[in-house]
C-alpha cells in the first residue's frame, strides 16, 4: 500500500481501523514524517493508534536530490541550504521523539542509530520491540533510526556513519523514551541482543 | 531596450529561476518536488545575497499559503512544483483567485494521476485552465516550449498577473524542466514594487482606508460581484495577452495543434512535412488560458482537418473542439505517463487523418 | 550445503560501499579487481578458511546483499 | 546541418556531462541546441543517456528516434541502443569495455580504448572526453578545437589543472577517429 508523502499514519490508521488484528506499519523519511507529515504522524501518535512506525532519519530529502528537511542540522549545507542551515532563516532541527514523547497515546518510543553492528542489533530489538507493543495492543510505537546519506552529504559510506556516531547523537541522543509497559528497561544504542554470537 | 543579453547554456528549471528573479521575484516559497527541485534549489543559492527571501515551507499547502500571506502584502512572489504538489496547493490558489490577489506559480507538470512517476507528462491541463482549487476562478496559463520561453514566460508572468490581480499558472513539464538550451538571459535589475493599493502593511493613519483581504463572502451579491470581476479580467485578458505562434505551410491542408513539448514534436513533424506528402501548418498557443480560440476558428474554416497532440488523454482537444465547432474533423493523438509518440508516430497520423479526410495524397 | 561456515556476497547488487570489509573482525573480505554490470568493483570472500560465520557483514550491508551460511 | 547525437553509459562515467558540454561547444558555434536527458532513479550505479540534437534551423524535437551518430560507453547501452541507429550513421563505442557490437550495413564503426587512453594519460575521468574527441573528429560536426574552448569555459578555474589531460584525451580520441576514416 503506498501512501502519498506525508499521510502514511492516515493511511494505516484507515486500514488498522477496518483490519484491527492486521499486523500495520508505515515506513517513513523524515521529509515524510517531520516535514509535510507533521500533522498525520502527532495525530495518530496521540490518539494511540495500534500500528508501528519505523522512522528513518538521514537528515535531508534523499529521494529528491538532497534537500534540506525539518532534522538538517544547523550549520549543515544541502541543496536548499547551499551555505549551511541557520536558525535564523529555517528554524531549528525539529526531535520527533522528545516531540511525541509529550503525549499521552504512544506505548513505545525510541531513537537507535544504523552505524556499529552493537548498535544495529539494538535497533534491531527496538523495532522488535515496537512491534510487541502492536501485537499486544499496548498501541502506538515509533523507531526512529538515524541513518546515513553518503550521497546527500557527500561522504564515503565509513565517513558517514562517523559522522551519525561523532556529531549526530548529540542533537539526537539515543534512547527508549517510552516503554509501557516498560517490559525491557534498557538504553537505546549500546544493549547487545541475547544469546548474540558476536 | 538595449541591454546586452547573455546568452548561456542552462536548464529549464534553472532558466525559470533566474526569469523568476528578472521578473521582480524577491520571495520564493517552496518544497521539494522533482522534477523541479532545480528551481527552489537556485533561489536558495541566489535570493539571499541579493536581500531577497527564500523559504523552504512544511508542505506545498504551506507554501501556497506562505505565497498568499506574501502576496497580500504586496511582493511579487513565486512557488513552484510538480504535479501532486500543485494538487496540494488547490485550496491556496482557490483562496488567492477568491480574493483577487496576483502570483506566479510553476507547474513542472510529471505522470499521474497519484504519485505517478517523474517523466513528461501535460496531463494538469484542466487543473491549471479550470480547476485551480473549488469556485469559479481560474489561472491565466502559459505554455513555454522551450528553455528560452520558460525564461522569458516566467519574468513576464509578474507583469501580467499584476495586470490582471490573478495567478498566472506557468505549465511546463519534466523535459523542459530537465533539458539544457541556450538562453539569452533578461538583465535582472531593481525594480520598483508593484504598487498594490490593496496590500496590507503597515501605513500612516488617516493616509488610507485599512486594507481588508478576504475570501469570505457572506453576501450573495458581493460574492457574485467577485465572480462578476473575475470574469471581466479573463476577457480583457483574452483580448489583450492571447498568444501563439505559426509554422509551416500558408496553404496547409491539415493543420497541427499542441502547445509546449508537444509542439517540439509537431514542429520536427512539420520539418519532415514531405514525407507524410500533405502540406502542414502548426498552431501552437504561448497561452491556453486565454485561449486562441480565434485562429483555430479561421483555420477551421480552411483546412480539411486538424490533428492535436498532446500528452494526456484528451484534456486540450476540448478546447481546440470548442473553437472549431465541428467546422473540421478534430483528430487527436495522445500518449501518457511518460511515454510519447515519435515524429514519424505523428506523421503516420497526419496521413490516416489526411485520408479519413479525403485529401489526395 | 557445506558444513564450513561462509559468507556469500551477490557481486551484482554490491555497490562497494566498504562497510563488510570495514567490521568484518577476521578481514577476509576484499574488494574485487572486475567491475560488475553496474561498475563497481564487489566484495568477494578472499580468506573462506577464516571465516567464523558470525555474520557481522550482512548485519551491516546496506544493499542486504551478502547471506551468511553456518 | 542537423546532427543527432545519442549517449548513453554507466552513471559515473560522465555521459551527461559529456552531452552537456557538446551542446555548450555547439552553442558557442553558432548553432541551435538542445540537451536532453534521461537519467534512472538510482544515484550511484544504473544507465544514463542523453540526446543532442544540433542544427542550423530549428531543433524542433528535442529527442531522436534514429541519432545520426552515438557514442555508446558500456556493454549493457551497446546491447540496448546501437540497433536505433540511423542508416549510414556513425556508431563511436568505447571498446575497453565493450567487446563485441552489431552494426547495420552502410553504418561506420569506431571503436575507441576509452579506459585505456584514460589510463595511459593518467586520469580516470578522461574516459568521455576520449570519445567525444573521437565524435568530433568522425562527424565533423564540432572541431576538437570548438570541444576545447567550450571545456574550459564550463569547467569551473580549479578544475581547470585537468585541461591538459582533458586536451590530451580529445586529440588521442580523434586521431584515432581520423586513422579510422
Amino acid at each position: 500500500m503506498q501512501a502519498a508523502h506525508g499521510r502514511g499514519p492516515a493511511v494505516a490508521t484507515g486500514i488498522k481501523r477496518v483490519h484491527p488484528d492486521s499486523v500495520v506499519f508505515t515506513y517513513q523519511g523524515d521529509g515524510d514524517l517531520a516535514s509535510i507529515g507533521m500533522a498525520e504522524i502527532v495525530h495518530a501518535a496521540s490518539r494511540g493508534e495500534n500500528f508501528t512506525v519505523i522512522f528513518i532519519n538521514n537528515a535531508v530529502f534523499g529521494m529528491t536530490q538532497g534537500q534540506m528537511a525539518p532534522t538538517t542540522l544547523i550549520g549543515q549545507k544541502t541543496t536548499t541550504s547551499p551555505r549551511g542551515r541557520t536558525a535564523a532563516e529555517a528554524g531549528w532541527p525539529i526531535r520527533i521523539c522528545e516531540l511525541l514523547d509529550t503525549l499521552e497515546g504512544p506505548a513505545y518510543i525510541a531513537r537507535e542509530a544504523l552505524t556499529t553492528p552493537p548498535r544495529i542489533r539494538s535497533a534491531k530489538k527496538s523495532i522488535r520491540r515496537a512491534f510487541e507493543a502492536q501485537l499486544a495492543g499496548e498501541g502506538f510505537g515509533i523507531v526512529e533510526l538515524l541513518s546515513t546519506c553518503p550521497t546527500w552529504w557527500g561522504m564515503d559510506p565509513l565517513e558517514a556513519i562517523r559522522h551519525i556516531d561523532d556529531t549526530m547523537v548529540e542533537h539526537y541522543p539515543l534512547r527508549v523514551f517510552r516503554d509501557r509497559p516498560a517490559a525491557h528497561d534498557r538504553p537505546a544504542g549500546q544493549q547487545e541482543e541475547a544469546g548474540s554470537d558476536a | 531596450m538595449n541591454e546586452e543579453r547573455r546568452r548561456v547554456f542552462i536548464s529549464g528549471n534553472e532558466a525559470t529561476a533566474e526569469g523568476g528573479i528578472a521578473g521582480g521575484c524577491r520571495h520564493f516559497f517552496g518544497y521539494p518536488i522533482t522534477p523541479q527541485n532545480k528551481i527552489p534549489e537556485y533561489m536558495a543559492e541566489h535570493l539571499p545575497p541579493i536581500g531577497g527571501v527564500y523559504l523552504q515551507a512544511e508542505s506545498e499547502v504551506a507554501a501556497i499559503n506562505m505565497v498568499y500571506g506574501a502576496s497580500s502584502a504586496g511582493a511579487r512572489v513565486m512557488t513552484t512544483s510538480s504535479s501532486p504538489g500543485i494538487a496540494l496547493m488547490q485550496e491556496g490558489l482557490s483562496y488567492m483567485l477568491g480574493s483577487e490577489l496576483p502570483a506566479v506559480i510553476v507547474n513542472m507538470v510529471r505522470g499521474g494521476p497519484g504519485l505517478g512517476n517523474v517523466a513528461v507528462a501535460q496531463s494538469d491541463y484542466w487543473l491549471s485552465t479550470r480547476g485551480a482549487g473549488h469556485g469559479d476562478g481560474r489561472c491565466i496559463t502559459l505554455t513555454p516550449y522551450s528553455v528560452q520561453e520558460l525564461h522569458n514566460f516566467t519574468a513576464g508572468a509578474f507583469e501580467i498577473a499584476d495586470r490582471y490581480q490573478n495567478i498566472v499558472m506557468v505549465l511546463g513539464d519534466a523535459i523542459l524542466a530537465t533539458m539544457m538550451e541556450p538562453c539569452e538571459l533578461i538583465p535582472r535589475r531593481e525594480m520598483e514594487p508593484p504598487g498594490r493599493p490593496y496590500a496590507v502593511g503597515p501605513h500612516e493613519a488617516g493616509e488610507r482606508e485599512r486594507n481588508i483581504v478576504n475570501s469570505l463572502w457572506v453576501d450573495f451579491d458581493a460574492m457574485e460581484a467577485v465572480n462578476i470581476r473575475n470574469e471581466e479580467r479573463y476577457a480583457r485578458a483574452a483580448a489583450e495577452i492571447t498568444d501563439w505562434e505559426e509554422f509551416g505551410s500558408d496553404d496547409p491542408q491539415v493543420l497541427l495543434c499542441a502547445y509546449g513539448i508537444s509542439a517540439r514534436l509537431c514542429e520536427g513533424a512539420v520539418m519532415r512535412a514531405e514525407e507524410a506528402g500533405v502540406r502542414l501548418r502548426l498552431l501552437r498557443p504561448k497561452t491556453v488560458f486565454p485561449f486562441p480560440t480565434v485562429p483555430i476558428r479561421e483555420w477551421s474554416e480552411r483546412v480539411d482537418a486538424m490533428l492535436v497532440v498532446e500528452l494526456s488523454m484528451g484534456q486540450f482537444v476540448e478546447d481546440v473542439r470548442l473553437a472549431v465547432e465541428g467546422r473540421c474533423p478534430v483528430d487527436l493523438l495522445s500518449r501518457a505517463g511518460g511515454n510519447m509518440p515519435t515524429v514519424s508516430e505523428v506523421l503516420a497520423k497526419v496521413r490516416e487523418v489526411a485520408a479519413k479526410a479525403g485529401v489526395a495524397v | 550445503m557445506i558444513a564450513m561456515p561462509k559468507a556469500k556476497v551477490d557481486a551484482e547488487r554490491c555497490r562497494q560501499c566498504m562497510l563488510c570489509v570495514e567490521f568484518c573482525p577476521r578481514g577476509v573480505l576484499v574488494v574485487s579487481d572486475q567491475t560488475n554490470s553496474r561498475g563497481f568493483y564487489p566484495v568477494v570472500m578472499r580468506d573462506e578458511e577464516k571465516c567464523t560465520g558470525c555474520g557481522i557483514c550482512a548485519l551491516v550491508c546496506p544493499s542486504v546483499c551478502i547471506e551468511v551460511y553456518r | 546541418m542537423r546532427e543527432e547525437l545519442f549517449m548513453a553509459g554507466l552513471g559515473g562515467q560522465g555521459v551527461n556531462l559529456a552531452g552537456q558540454l557538446v551542446g555548450r561547444a555547439g552553442m558557442d558555434a553558432g548553432l541551435n541546441v538542445s540537451w536532453f536527458p534521461i537519467y534512472s532513479p538510482e544515484v550511484r550505479g544504473g544507465s544514463s543517456t542523453c540526446t543532442i540534437v544540433l542544427s542550423d534551423g530549428r531543433v524542433g524535437s528535442p529527442t531522436s528516434e534514429h541519432p545520426s551518430s552515438m557514442v555508446l560507453m558500456d556493454t549493457s547501452s551497446a546491447e540496448c541502443f546501437a540497433g536505433n541507429l540511423a542508416e549510414g550513421g556513425l556508431l563511436i563505442v568505447n571498446s575497453s569495455l565493450i567487446r563485441h557490437v552489431p552494426v547495420s550495413e552502410g553504418c561506420r564503426l569506431i571503436e575507441i580504448p576509452a579506459n585505456q587512453i584514460a589510463a595511459e594519460i593518467g586520469n580516470d575521468r578522461t574516459v568521455n572526453m576520449a570519445l567525444i574527441g573521437a565524435w568530433a573528429a568522425g562527424t565533423g560536426a564540432l572541431t576538437v578545437d570548438d570541444v576545447a574552448r567550450s571545456l574550459r569555459e564550463m569547467l569551473p578555474e580549479r578544475h581547470h589543472v585537468h585541461m591538459p589531460d582533458n586536451q590530451l584525451a580529445l586529440e588521442r580520441g580523434a586521431q584515432i577517429a581520423r586513422e579510422a576514416d
